[in-house]
């Protein structure tokens, strides 16, 4: 371990404020990067079958129409 | 009562009409025929108040429209070629924003029912630019029936329009006349008599 | 929903279905800004020198792009037509639209400001004076703007003939705006400056939505 | 000749590879970032001129390297793309394009982060800094370019030239920004060398690049998943998917009869 104790590390040699705002800014990117790539899939998902429902809607109305004429 | 006196409208120095006068009263439906460029558009324009014309003047009850519009524009309602919706919204956000810019309050299954009226089951929440043209024309029909307006100016409604589409517009046509309403129409297609009576008037193409 | 806020929902709504729209004119804020060191130099002290005309005229340049977007699509679908027969007035209906219009594409632009004065290296006084620079100056970029949108929204090819229109107009806004900059980089008080824009943002809010009003029926007609 | 990839031109075997590789590449990813960067920030020798500050290396050089790594990755989607007009090659191409963008947005971030003990400026147009804007830059465009496009078939293929145009500027855009910054190098930034790689240095170096390169691989194959379903939406097998998904998760009731009572 090139530090003495814990808060040693933490203080990065003096330079705490760089390496931690770094590592945290490109973690942070990759997470939101990540979540919003999983979080678009299920929204896509979930367009499907509203996409599904519609075309049966559509379908259920015309046939309601044919009865009607 | 609407009524047009000396009306004069020229295009690119090219006179449509001059000394034109029309009076249209409640209960009465005027269908304007005429060759393409004889200015029929201009006209409905000008009676609308959306363009000015060189001379004369519109009244409606009487006074000037182009003095006090509120009165006037309460009453009116005005289907032009564009059909007034933004392709990137969905018919039923597109005329929930254009109720609340006419003041009219209507509950959301009223606008659901509207458009089930018209034929667009189904397509309420979808971006108007993926609807065809008739579609689209069916979403600015839809407002006849939202905003309850005395005074109906259609400039060919009935393009992009199905057959089914005719009639149920023509049928209405002839409920909102009965009801003491005041229609002027243009149309390439002779209004059948599901429309009702009519009165022509002929606008010739001058050169 | 009120009147005005039908307009003005609606305006938001269709801002944020075409997000494309908005991000593109910011993009290119950041491209010209960043061509200014590869084309003149780098040094940080020259860029000091010339960043506060750099910024200025890019942010021009760059409202140029967004401003046709005002009356464009709503002339094009009718909806103009709709509003001229809704019975609200035009120039409020104007201004309601132009306020909508200056929060969508300036308030990305102040958001975006801290990255541009980091890269032209300017002090803090001189980021803060740009901010107030930039904070009354866009309003009345959108203000004038829209006169001239209203004027040529009927043309097919008014793009570049809106720039002509509106550049010379927008000279005296920035001449004060990067001389109170550069008055804040010498310590100076550059409060007659921002007095003066503020005094051509008043007249512009008071005279522009009824200049725009005309200038829409003129086009309807 | 890759008489074996032949089959992944097909959208559906494509969906089941990414489906296949997916947790591979996240366990790949996970252990390769926690082991490198715990090395790097813990382990790794001090640098002898900058101190703790050089540990940002462990994150700038992978994702500069891995920024110019998925723009060239995006080019060959493109070429093959064009060439085979295979669809699943665009699609994977624009799967790519937002993450080589965050990539080059961090080694953005980090390179002005670790220059500012340094410089003393959070900014400086220090030429590999610069590259990397520019490299932004075209990420931006073939995206924006991209999104431009209504029918996605033809955005792939304009958005595959863009992609071509911008992989032969990278090395152009590269030496002129460094002989522009040698001509300025009389001005006042003074150019920091780049530290002394000792091996113990390299090793968390190495494996950080590797985790970074699984994170990427992950991130792909999920969007390239998000690509088909959205391109193949009315295909049966999509809606197959869609509807089962649905079904195990809660069978809620319709969307849009809610939407008529609720909005």
């Amino acid at each position: 371990m090139q530090f003495e104790s814990f808060a040693d590390f933490l203080n990065m040699g003096g330079y705490a404020f760089y390496v931690w705002l770094s590592f945290g800014v490109t973690f942070l990117a990759m997470g939101i990067i990540a979540i919003q790539s999983f979080s678009k899939h299920r929204d896509l998902l979930k367009q499907v079958v509203v996409e599904q429902e519609r075309k049966a809607r559509i379908k259920q109305a015309r046939q309601q129409q044919q009865d009607s004429m | 009562m609407l009524e047009a006196r000396e009306l004069t409208c020229s295009k690119r120095d090219r006179t449509l009409f001059e000394g034109l006068s029309l009076v249209v009263e409640p209960g009465e439906l005027l269908y304007l025929r005429g060759p393409n460029g004889a200015g029929k558009t201009s006209l409905l324009r000008i009676l609308t108040g959306l363009s000015s014309p060189d001379s004369g003047v519109v009244l409606y009850n009487g006074m000037d429209i182009s003095a006090d519009k509120t009165g006037y524009y309460q009453d009116l309602f005005y289907l032009g070629h564009k059909s007034g919706t933004n392709g990137s919204l969905s018919a039923l956000d597109n005329l929930s924003f254009w109720l609340a810019q006419h003041n009219v309050s209507v509950p959301v299954n009223t606008l659901f029912d509207v458009l089930e009226k018209v034929g667009l089951v189904g397509l309420e929440d979808v971006p108007v630019r993926y609807l065809s043209a008739g579609q689209q024309r069916r979403v600015a029909l839809s407002r006849l029936w939202l905003k309850l307006a005395k005074v109906w100016i259609l400039d060919e409604p009935f393009t992009a329009l199905d057959v089914k589409g005719v009639h149920m517009l023509e049928k209405s046509m002839k409920e909102h006349v009965g009801r003491g309403g005041l229609i002027i129409t243009t149309s390439h297609q002779h209004l059948s008599e599901t429309a009702g009576e009519h009165r022509v008037f002929d606008l010739e193409y001058r050169f | 929903m009120s009147l005005y806020q039908g307009i003005f929902k609606r305006d938001m709504q269709v801002a944020f279905k075409q997000k494309a729209e908005l991000v593109q004119p910011l993009m290119f804020l950041l491209m010209v800004v960043t061509l200014f060191p590869l084309g003149v130099s780098p040094s940080p002290d020259t860029l000091q020198r010339i960043g506060p005309g750099v910024i200025w005229i890019a942010a021009i340049l760059s409202s140029l792009m967004a401003m046709e977007r005002l009356f464009r699509d709503d002339f094009q679908d009718g909806s103009l037509e709709q509003y001229m027969l809704s019975g609200m007035p035009l120039p409020a209906v104007s201004a309601v639209k132009v306020a909508a219009h200056w929060l969508v594409s300036f308030v990305p632009l102040l958001l975006l400001s801290p990255l541009l004065a980091m890269f032209l290296n300017l002090t803090v006084d001189m980021y803060i004076a740009l901010v107030l620079t930039l904070i009354l100056g866009t309003p009345l970029l959108s203000l004038i703007g829209a006169i001239a949108v209203g004027l040529t929204v009927g043309l097919q090819k008014g793009g570049v003939l809106l720039a002509l229109l509106l550049i010379p107009v927008f000279i005296p806004l920035l001449i004060f705006a990067t001389s109170a900059v550069d008055s804040a980089a010498l310590q100076l008080p550059y409060h007659a400056q921002l007095a003066i824009i503020a005094a051509m943002l008043l007249l512009a809010a008071a005279l522009a939505p009824f200049a725009i009003a005309y200038s829409l029926k003129v086009s309807q007609n | 000749m890759w008489k074996w990839l032949h089959p992944y031109a097909k959208t559906e075997r494509a969906y089941q590879l990414c489906l296949t590789l997916q947790p591979w590449f996240w366990v790949g990813a996970l252990a390769c970032l926690s082991v490198g960067t715990v090395w790097g920030l813990a382990f790794a020798p001090q640098d002898y001129q900058q101190g703790d500050s050089f540990r940002i290396i462990y994150i700038h050089v992978p994702s500069a390297i891995l920024s110019m790594g998925t723009y060239v990755a995006m080019a060959i989607a493109a070429l093959v793309g064009m060439v085979w007009q295979w669809r699943t090659a665009y699609m994977s191409m624009i799967a790519m394009a937002p993450i080589g963008a965050v990539m080059t947005f961090i080694a953005l971030f980090t390179g002005a982060a670790w220059g500012k003990p340094m410089w003393g400026a959070w900014w400086v147009w220090d030429a590999r800094l610069t590259s990397e804007l520019i490299l932004l830059f075209l990420y931006m465009g073939v995206i924006a370019l991209y999104g431009a496009f209504e029918d996605k078939q033809q955005a792939g293929k304009a958005a595959g030239v863009m992609a071509l145009v911008g992989v032969v500027n990278i090395p152009i855009i590269h030496y002129s920004v460094e002989w522009w910054n040698t001509l300025h190098q009389g001005a006042t930034i003074s150019k920091f060398d780049n530290p002394s790689i000792a091996p113990e240095m390299l090793w968390p170096l190495l494996i950080n690049l590797l985790g970074f390169a699984f994170f990427i691989g992950a991130v792909t194959t999920v969007r390239l998943r998000n690509e088909i379903v959205l391109r193949e939406m009315h295909r049966p097998w999509v809606q197959a998917l869609a509807m089962n998904k649905a079904l195990n998760q809660q069978p809620g009731d319709a969307a849009t009869a809610s939407l008529k009572e609720g909005s």
